[in-house]
């Protein structure tokens, strides 16, 4: 078994930046991603009702590095000052490296 | 007490004494879905029977309401409250839209005592959805500013509230009394029904926004207050103005009176994130809603009944 | 047969066989949301009809037997049973407490019989969920220890099935029988299809169960069935002694012989976690909820119909 | 038109304009359920008055009819529509079976023309579903290659909709038509409420499969529409032999004409993975299911009552 | 952009015990935590009904080192023994350190 | 606090793969897993509707070396050439390596 390193990135945030999030992680050059419903509190308070406004999303991509820095450095700049949003990013080993 | 309020307290009482009860996302769309489906359908079904010619106008006026609303609330938010500018024009924009929950309790308290009301409703509460969303992004942003009008156009008409509730009016347009009966036993006896469960969400939900107005002070509270009161007077004057009877009179004042939770979020959140949600939805929900349900309604038919009495003769 | 009952061998066939059906955890929600506020509200509308003196002290009489049932179980779990103190106190605190499912099919089952019970039996229903889960814990930790009584209070009081019972009767009871008729056709037309679906659920938990139960041995099979019918005697007598009619003694007996699965395992979950969970609810969903449903409320109904003609006679 | 076809279109238009309207997944498969236990309990309680030896050759031959029509369509697919092999195979099997929405929309369409057929149709509906994914599996594997059976008839036979479907026609035949009245407020008086509901996120689906269409060509429009013109026919040939009335002709030939995209598609993923399933559901979700409720249907009405002038006179 | 690492601290257990998790997780000093609901099976069987008691939540906590070990030795010390349970860390790359 | 450090092989599929994948899962050695669900886009175009047949799940096995690797190779051997699936996996720390 042959595996190499990717990135996981991982976003959660605001449920009703579902769309707009999308958008932008693929046209920063992702090739897939995986969306959960979760719930939560961080800085911006409790987010957990049944109630679209306000519960969370968690946005998974599995990608290259550059990639993952690319959609990093844009969340960053367009939605970290105005939504509830965290970020983080891990090494993964996958199979089939061209895929993502 | 109509005892679909009465679901609202209890769910208001489950949630300030932090009950485990919460009703599934799953089952809270479902049971909105199902109000705003009959909400429309109701009034579809009305609408076969009106002309256009009266219907026109009147929309038109109404919809000028929705601008004129959120214009006045604007400055009274960003002067006396002493707001940030996107947070006035979004807690702005939630009070020139409507709140459907409040459309209904009032539907359903009107039908208990028997006080008609003009059947398009529904038409007029789907059309004040929509001005003051776009009165709200032009008040933070300016005309200048780039806009992400397509998002927004999207967010707006697009949005699951609208499409329901104008769905529902075509099919009840184009289905008739008849033709919708066979629907009736799912979307209009079990209405209340339907109701009483949606009310006891929105009780949990009041609940859990009432912390943040402690947070945000007695400003919100009052305006919260303040602002149906006045805006019913307004809807009150449309009303008479527009030769409605003494319900749609009150129906109009209680539209007015009442804030949006659902449709204006969502889209001041894509057009407007930088006004802090909390704000708006403590105000809309925590204080508004309540008090548009216990008080308001009553209040705003006995001004009806009063100014039409003093109007006609 | 009861139709309902059939939805629960469905279920219970399904399970067995392994099939892919499964309610989604949303819809079981709301199913027994549905159940809980419609008990709750055919109550509470009969409640505005009782003389309060008449009621507290059957209120307090059952709440006795709410304590005595499990403090005659422990021991026969501890010791005949060889349970360990904590699991032996946890069984006994489910098979103090009730079932609201069981109440439900005997409710349906009686109604179809036309034989009539007491009507505020739901108020007794609500008022057994409690003792037998502080006796537990006291069984099980003893009274020195210190317990996270807050918590405890929390689960118990707080709980979503008792918010919801204890809530429809205080809804029921404000609105009478008038004021809940909008509401009828979700809450009480729909109540025998909604509790199909329920014991659908309930027969593929059941199913579920059944596993557990070839792990732990003959003697929670044994128990899961001589328990309730133990205990039926034990409701039997309270209901003679307390002037209940025919069908409000068997309804007691049921009750008596019903054990928690919802309630209690929860709250045993956070207040004697070392208890393990596997065996009271295959005991208690397994063995009992099958065997009442299936064989014991004819039977208890038998029981009080026989009790009545001696002690009447 | 029917407003239930409303409620599809209304899906249909908010899917194809991108709106965020979705129904979620808990409600779609509450919905289904209470769709097909309705459907099944309806049929079961008219098998009680049927006679087992009339019903058994009928079910004889509507299942070789529901083996023919895959065997038909195959060829075709393979050889006309250049498909590969598993993906000729799946796509045969998807229009050998039927569909559930699609004969809940007769039924309704029929009811409310006052046109009867047989009432055992849902037990014909429950048998078609199966033999066609047996077909499907032959046609792509051979018959040496092996084939994982059991998972195979696990999927087949325990899949949730035919447990569903078997499980009411059971629960209404052990019922009878006076045990299964206390069951009707839910399950027969919705029927239509709920149906609308399953349409509207049918006609979401629709819309998501549109785009793969575009992808995938003419010839899947084509086969979407000449297939169950075609099969129409057969069902026409079998109803008429059969000795069914013109509503029981019809009916036989709508499910004919229909194709299966609950069942079909879960087991031929298990068992014939390598056919694209994309493929088959934009055939049967977004040209034939759709053509089907539209025109389909009146169609082959007209066809059964000429045929049936015809033949009878 | 820079980044740095932080540990993310994953359990996986009875959905019953959310509430008392999430006090506790907050006293032991975490920013914040990500809830979802999911199915299971391990040594206490499989966990997977429609119904709360049997069913599995998974509770994520970004935050520092310090953190994770307390939370993990708390965790360890109060609910492995009674509890279905299990408690995974790794280390992820985030852009706010300061936050967790 | 001991640690030690295991796999975590994380599944991203159909999920009409449920019971099957289970079942091989637990055959190659799992001692549990984790089954949440969830939607999203690959190469196989987009499983996100409320419908089974094209939604996903994930599913999480925490093990040893040995035995994820010998699972990835299987999942690849039988299921990349006909279904939507995704693979990775990562290092995390665990308390109980036995267990795992
Ligand atoms: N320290 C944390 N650990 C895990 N999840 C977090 C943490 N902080 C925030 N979150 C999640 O991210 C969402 C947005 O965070 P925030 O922007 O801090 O409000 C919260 O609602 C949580 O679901
Ligand atoms: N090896 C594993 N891999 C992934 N998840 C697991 C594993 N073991 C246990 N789990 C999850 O953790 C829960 C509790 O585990 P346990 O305490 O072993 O019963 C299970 O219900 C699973 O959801
Ligand atoms: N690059 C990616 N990042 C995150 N999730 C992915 C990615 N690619 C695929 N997926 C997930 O894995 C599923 C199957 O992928 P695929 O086989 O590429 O269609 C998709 O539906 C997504 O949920
Ligand atoms: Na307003
Ligand atoms: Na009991
Ligand atoms: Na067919």
């Amino acid at each position: 078994m042959n595996s190499h390193t990717r990135k996981l990135l991982t976003i959660v945030t605001e449920a009703v930046l579902e769309s707009v999030l999308i958008r932008d992680i693929e046209l920063l050059g992702a090739h897939g991603y995986t969306v959960s419903d979760v719930r939560g509190k961080g800085s911006r308070g409790v987010r957990s009702s049944s109630w679209d406004s306000s519960s969370n999303i968690r946005v998974e991509v599995l990608c290259d590095e550059k990639t993952a820095a690319a959609i990093a450095a844009h969340l960053q700049a367009h939605y970290y000052a105005d939504y509830a949003m965290i970020l983080f990013i891990n090494d993964v080993a996958v199979l089939r490296p061209e895929k993502f | 007490m109509d005892p679909v309020i009465l679901f609202f307290l209890l769910g208001l009482a489950a949630g300030l004494l932090r009950s485990e009860l919460r009703l599934p996302g799953a089952v809270y769309d479902l049971v909105s879905m199902l109000l705003l489906l009959a909400i429309g359908m109701k009034g579809g079904v009305e609408l076969a029977r009106q002309s256009l010619a009266e219907l026109l106008p009147q929309t038109l006026a109404v919809m000028t309401m929705g601008l004129l609303l959120p214009a006045i609330a604007y400055p009274v938010l960003r002067y006396a409250g002493r707001f940030k500018r996107a947070d006035a024009a979004s807690i702005a924009a939630h009070y020139g839209s409507v709140s459907v929950a409040t459309y209904a309790v009032a539907a359903a308290w009107f039908a208990s005592r028997d006080i008609a009301f003009e059947a398009h409703m529904p038409l007029l509460l789907a059309v004040l959805e929509i001005p003051a969303i776009l009165v709200g992004i032009v008040l933070a942003r300016g005309l200048s500013r780039d806009i992400r009008l397509d998002a927004v156009v999207h967010e707006v008409f697009l949005g699951k509230g609208i499409v329901l509730l104008i769905g529902g009016l075509l099919i009840g347009w184009a289905s008739g009394p008849e033709g919708i009966m066979p629907l009736a036993p799912l979307f209009f006896d079990l209405f209340k029904g339907i109701l009483a469960l949606f009310l006891l969400e929105m009780g949990l939900i009041t609940a859990a926004h009432f912390g943040s107005l402690r947070r945000h002070g007695a400003f919100l509270v009052l305006f919260g207050v303040g602002m149906p009161l006045f805006a019913s007077l307004v809807g009150t004057v449309f009303g008479v103005v527009l030769g409605f009877s003494v319900g749609g009179t009150a129906m109009l004042a209680t539209l007015a009176a009442s804030a949006s939770y659902i449709a204006v979020p969502a889209a001041m959140r894509i057009s407007v994130p930088e006004a802090n949600p909390t704000l708006s939805l403590a105000a809309a929900l925590g204080v508004t809603f309540p008090f548009n349900v216990l008080a308001g309604i009553p209040l705003y038919h006995a001004l009806a009944t009063k100014v039409h009495v003093f109007a006609g003769g």
